[in-house]
């Protein structure tokens, strides 16, 4: 029986994708490693701020994971929050794991404490790179309920792979504060049915954004994290370059598209239309060799 | 924001001392809770953290309920509550002891 | 500033910078040194296209100029909010251009950043907050968000927190707030070629930002959670 | 002599006035105005087609264009008020007089034109008193319905949504009456007739498709533990145990729980075949799992839903369709149908009081009442027997020594606090305030306390059936009334006794673990399960979807 990645909490998720039994936690509740700033502002605060960081194992493997908690204050990142992931992050580069995994769910910055929160995001861009230059993969996964926006996306785009079922999304800026600032008409993130086909999964997998697209399924999840350890992360000239070179594909390429559809239509797909509803499984084969 | 702080005597110890455990997610309608054994003097301590304010008298009756359901000595418990009801307060309180205990009273 | 003033005081002696639009690059000369220098001008969002071009430049830098340092000159009010943008993935393009500006790090070749206008949000993430140190002028300004459109997001009320941000400056916007928490490591006012000259040659050591918070006061609690977490025993 | 046709002849009349701006039956929509000046006069009692789902918005519109100089004084009669328009035929001195059931949307606007003197109300009704007053004492002179699509000889075709459209042309054309129109599309031959084209005098194309609500779907993913763990007393402690084959479910997260615990929880129990078979409603998409589970046999239905057309059509053993294969709804008919041939009505309200009267009425709006009355009462004139329905009527009445019949189950499903920690359970109902300060004959009540058999709530099951005296009832209800104030202020001794009774039922005298209350037991966690269900008939709005 399938178990949703999505409805779970990121501590369920996090027990769930490790070996059990397996996970031990770093800075865990009864430390009341709370947010200051918050009670400042007479908002509740949480006992693990939010995220969840510590070590584990996948498949006998060595981890260190996080897991981000998109029903806290939208999963996003304030001074605690933040310096727990960078910790997490530099103790890789002492313990040298298989991996680091980082099971992503937030809005962004945090704005009750906006400023700490941008420089910690910051910090952590600067650990996840420190930690792949020392031979350490970080893998993303990306299936909660709030998605991954704001700073986090752009961290997330800074590791070795994503692994991202359909209901996750990835993206900058959230519909929500497009339509807030340009109006209704650049983005109605009313329409599902539009931000899906936008910063969803499947639209990310076919950009080649997504590394691998899974069901919403805890096991597919661990299954694809454990595919994925073993890759070795390469930020040389030569590889930027190559990424380079995609990126501005990709630019030509879909430059002047309006819509997912577009892009879909003009990698090759018949019936792009049909995308949406398709599983996972006929999904992925109906778009094999379409990929950009 | 409300502070609030009840104390049940007359429980029994645990019979072992599990790890502390939480369960729950500090979210709109939703509240965490952290159970802890620890050394109370017999005392079983819950502090709450509310957003909603006024509603202490509430609290008091849902968890004079909660300790007569399960009598628990040398247990500290904290809960940071975000306008969740009487329901799921009560829902949480007792997933937060079965996970400690395992289910074994 | 502007961006043409700013780059005489920076390079008394000239340089060799080209504007396009909002955005312009070149070399300048300090103490005979070459300098590569990057920027945007007129507060400008960076979209996908902008921040694509900064990477290239940046990988140009690496390529065909080993060592060579690296002026960050970005002037923006953050990304560039539209559908579009997201539905190429600008995310993609602003970890791309970090990436890209790591690489040089890693291969030798110093990084500033300076503030000399705007920085906001996710593109001063992808730039300057890359920057080995990142600088400001003290007139500059440097927010993720202003404090009215804060108040209505978080619904606390606009008075509790301008009242609160006169002590704290861990939300509101301002470059000395910035520099309290220590992301900005300092203003740099007078002679600005003698302090692009001085950064230039002050050794660096990972990222320190953390520390200058602690020490400065503005940000207690990022160092020592972050050892915590790193060397805790569990 | 006295003159018998005063009626026809004005008809006439009017159709002649109207006769420069049609073209047989077809007028143009940019003459859709000139059409409404031409056959309506001031003081006309006009009917506005418009439920919950389906609206003439254009004709709506329309209608509140006129220039008030020469139709004014209108008497509206219509099911519900859910357009602005609605109200701004009112404020623009079009209409002053309005008999109406229902007005959701757009209650807190009623309350306020009301309170100006710019509206009169004659009643407040249920949509069955409604349409029997279309045939009595409230007859259109004027009906402005709604279809799909017309042909040119006025045949109209409502496709899946038909709705209110019968009973509102029977009425106004039988009695010399105008019928017009407002339809998506006119084409040469309609798939089906569903209005007689010689009962329609006039068919206007409507620049835009009609509007459509999808009212009645409930989105999986919202459904909480609590409201599993409701769901889960209701199928063993109701359902099972009274053999509940007929029914009705309100709309809400409560009902959509229940429907999706069929195919698990209630299959793991045995009952498959043994309740649930018969339904009176509309066609939630929460039911498909329970319909390709072979628990349900029969629905049939007040309106449509959207995105359920293609999955309806695919069954049609389930559900009442034409030849063209489109669903057929009906709501004066599906509403005697739940009203009659019904054991069960269970949903949800705002609040109940110590006697269990219910009600959704607050302050400063007027919402009305819709159906849920005539589905939420016992039905005094069935004689017609079934288990459900003879064991509800011998718990109400052993003891007394009184002839046997029996009684409708009607169950009020609530949690004990609503958000915002809003309590369900009150001393006094908002509603007689609302009645004081409307100048309302009597306080809006939803569903009668007399007519209530069982209160739901998360603390348990409250029989109202077994309680001998009003104290006995006023403790039954407070025994489930949990952490509100009512609640709390329950007599414990007196509560004990009545569970011990079996009158109070909690979730563990019911042999339910509260423990097994997750959502895992849910047969879909999401609209996109639903289409999975479906085999991909189930197409749901953009807004519902996130994929």
């Amino acid at each position: 029986m399938r178990h949703s990645y999505y409805e779970d909490s990121a501590r369920e998720r996090l027990l769930g994708l490790l070996d059990e039994g397996s996970f031990r936690e770093i800075l865990p509740p009864t430390e009341r490693v709370v947010s200051p700033h918050l009670r400042q502002l007479d908002t509740p605060a949480a006992f693990d701020d939010g995220i969840i960081v510590g070590k584990g194992t996948l498949d006998g493997h060595s981890v260190l994971v996080a897991a981000q908690e998109g029903g806290f204050m939208g999963g996003a990142v304030g001074e605690v929050h933040g310096a727990k992931l960078t910790g997490l992050l530099e103790r890789a580069l002492d313990e040298r794991p298989a991996a680091v995994l980082l099971l992503v769910e937030s809005g962004g910055v945090r704005l009750h404490e906006a400023n700490a929160g941008l420089i910690a995001v910051s910090e952590v861009m600067r650990a996840v790179l420190a930690v792949r230059a020392a031979g350490v993969p970080v893998i993303v996964l990306n299936g909660g309920q709030y998605g991954c926006f704001g700073g986090m996306g752009i961290v997330s785009r800074l590791c070795d792979a994503i692994v991202m079922s359909e209901e996750g999304r990835l993206g900058l800026s959230g519909p929500e504060v497009i339509e807030t600032t340009h109006g209704v008409e650049e983005f109605d993130s009313r329409d599902r049915a539009l931000v899906w086909r936008t910063v969803g999964g499947k639209h990310r997998y076919l950009l080649g954004e997504a590394t691998v697209l899974v069901d919403d399924d805890l096991a597919a999840f661990r299954a694809a994290a454990l595919s994925l350890i073993g890759s070795t992360p390469d930020l040389g000239l030569e590889a930027m370059e190559a990424e380079h070179a995609r990126l501005g594909e990709r630019l030509r390429r879909f430059g002047d598209c309006r819509d997912a559809l577009d892009v879909w239509e003009r990698l090759g797909i018949a019936e792009p239309e049909r995308l949406p509803i398709l599983d996972t499984e006929t999904f992925l084969a109906t778009v094999s060799d379409k990929r950009a | 924001m409300e502070s609030l702080t009840f104390e049940y005597q007359g429980g029994r110890p645990l019979a072992s001392a599990p790890p502390a455990t939480l369960v729950g997610v500090v979210s709109s309608g939703n509240l965490e809770v952290l159970v802890e054994p620890t050394d109370l003097g017999g005392a079983c301590r819950i502090e709450v953290l509310t957003a909603a304010v006024g509603f202490g008298a509430i609290w008091q009756a849902v968890l004079d309920d909660f300790f007569d359901r399960h009598r628990i000595a040398d247990v500290r418990i904290s809960i940071n509550d975000v306008g969740a009801t009487p329901a799921v307060v009560s829902l949480r309180l007792d997933q937060a002891l079965e996970a400690l205990t395992g289910g074994q009273p | 500033m502007d961006a043409k003033t700013l780059l005489e005081r920076l390079f008394p002696g000239g340089c060799d910078v080209a504007f396009d639009d909002v955005y312009f690059s070149g070399t300048g000369q300090c103490n005979n040194t070459d300098v590569a220098v990057l920027g945007t001008v007129d507060n400008t969002p960076i979209g996908i296209e902008l921040a694509y071009r900064m990477a290239g430049e940046v990988l140009d830098v690496v390529r065909n100029h080993p060592g060579r340092p690296i002026l960050l000159l970005v002037d923006t009010q953050g990304q560039r909010l539209s559908h579009r943008d997201e539905l190429l993935g600008i995310n993609g393009y602003m970890a791309h251009l970090a990436k890209c500006i790591d690489l040089a790090r890693r291969n030798g070749h110093r990084i500033l950043g300076l503030v000399y206008s705007h920085a906001v949000s996710g593109g001063f993430l992808a730039s300057s907050m890359l920057a080995d140190t990142c600088y400001a002028l003290p007139d500059a300004e440097i927010r993720v968000m202003n404090l009215p459109a804060m108040a209505r997001v978080t619904k606390i009320p606009l008075e509790r927190l301008t009242e609160l941000s006169t002590a704290s400056p861990v939300f509101a916007p301002g470059v000395g707030n910035y520099l309290r928490m220590g992301a900005i490591e300092a203003l740099w006012e007078g002679d600005l070629a003698d302090c692009l000259a001085k950064a230039l040659a002050a050794p660096v050591a990972g990222d320190r930002r953390r520390a200058f918070g602690e020490e400065r006061q503005g940000r207690l609690l990022a160092r020592p959670v972050a050892d915590r977490v790193r060397h805790d025993a569990v | 002599m006295h003159d018998w046709d005063l009626q026809a002849r004005n008809r006439k009349a009017r159709l002649e006035r109207a006769a420069p701006v049609s073209k047989g039956k077809v007028v143009a929509t940019a003459d859709a105005r000139a059409l409404l000046e031409a056959v309506i006069e001031p003081g006309d009692r006009v009917c506005l087609e418009g439920n919950n789902q389906k609206q003439a918005d254009f004709l709506a519109k329309t209608l509140a264009s006129l220039d008030p100089g020469r139709v004014h004084d209108l008497h509206m009669v219509q099911s519900v008020l859910a357009l602005p328009e609605h109200l701004d035929i009112f404020e623009r001195g079009i209409a002053t007089r309005l008999d109406f059931s229902f007005s959701g949307p757009q209650g807190a606007r009623l309350a306020k034109l009301v309170g100006a003197g710019q509206i009169a109300i004659g009643a407040i009704h249920t949509y069955l008193e409604l349409f029997g007053r279309y045939f009595v004492d409230l007859t259109p002179r004027v009906s402005l319905v709604v279809a799909q699509a017309a042909d040119a000889a006025g045949n109209l075709y409502t496709g899946p949504n038909t709705e209110d459209t019968p009973v509102i042309v029977e009425a106004t054309a039988f009695k010399r009456g105008i019928v017009i129109a407002q339809v998506n599309e006119i084409i040469d031959t309609v798939p089906r007739v569903d209005i007689p084209g010689d009962w329609v005098d006039f068919v206007v194309q409507s620049p835009s498709p009609h509007y459509i609500e999808p009212l009645f779907t409930r989105d999986p993913a919202q459904i909480s533990e609590i409201q599993v763990l409701m769901a889960m007393m209701a199928i063993k402690g109701i359902y099972a145990e009274y053999e509940v084959n007929r029914l009705n479910h309100g709309i809400g997260f409560d009902t959509a729980a229940i429907e999706l615990l069929l195919p698990t929880y209630a299959e793991s129990l045995g009952l498959k075949g043994k309740i649930c078979r018969h339904w009176a409603l509309n066609p939630h998409p929460a039911l498909i799992p329970a319909i390709e589970s072979g628990f349900v046999e029969s629905v049939h239905s007040f309106g449509s839903e959207m995105g359920m057309e293609a999955y309806i059509q695919a069954r049609p053993d389930v559900f009442f369709t034409g030849p063209d294969g489109s669903m057929r709804s009906n709501r004066a008919l599906c509403q005697a149908a739940g009203h009659y041939a019904c054991d069960l009505f269970i949903g949800s309200t705002l609040q109940i009081d110590l006697a269990g009267n219910s009600s959704t009425a607050t302050l400063g709006r007027i919402a009305g009442f819709g159906g849920a009355p005539n589905m939420g009462a016992d039905a005094r004139g069935r004689r017609h027997a079934s288990p459900a329905w003879l064991k509800a009527g011998r718990e109400a009445r052993s003891g007394r020594n009184v002839i046997p019949r029996g009684q409708k189950l009607v169950i009020q499903m609530v949690e004990t606090f609503r958000e915002h920690m809003q309590p369900a359970f009150v001393e006094r109902l908002d509603a007689w305030e609302l009645a004081e300060s409307a100048g309302m004959a009597l306080p809006p009540v939803m569903i009668y306390g007399e007519d209530v058999s069982h209160v739901l709530t998360e603390e348990g099951i409250a029989n109202l059936l077994l309680c001998r005296t009003d104290e006995e009832r006023e403790q039954a209800i407070r025994g489930v009334a949990g952490y509100t104030p009512v609640g709390l202020a329950r007599d414990k001794r007196m509560v004990e006794n009545l569970r011990d009774r079996g009158v109070i039922r909690r979730a563990e005298d019911l042999g339910i673990d509260k423990r097994l209350a997750t959502r895992d037991l849910l047969a879909a966690h999401s609209i996109k399960d639903l289409v999975r269900a479906s085999g991909g008939l189930y197409d749901p709005p953009k807004r519902f979807r996130n994929w």
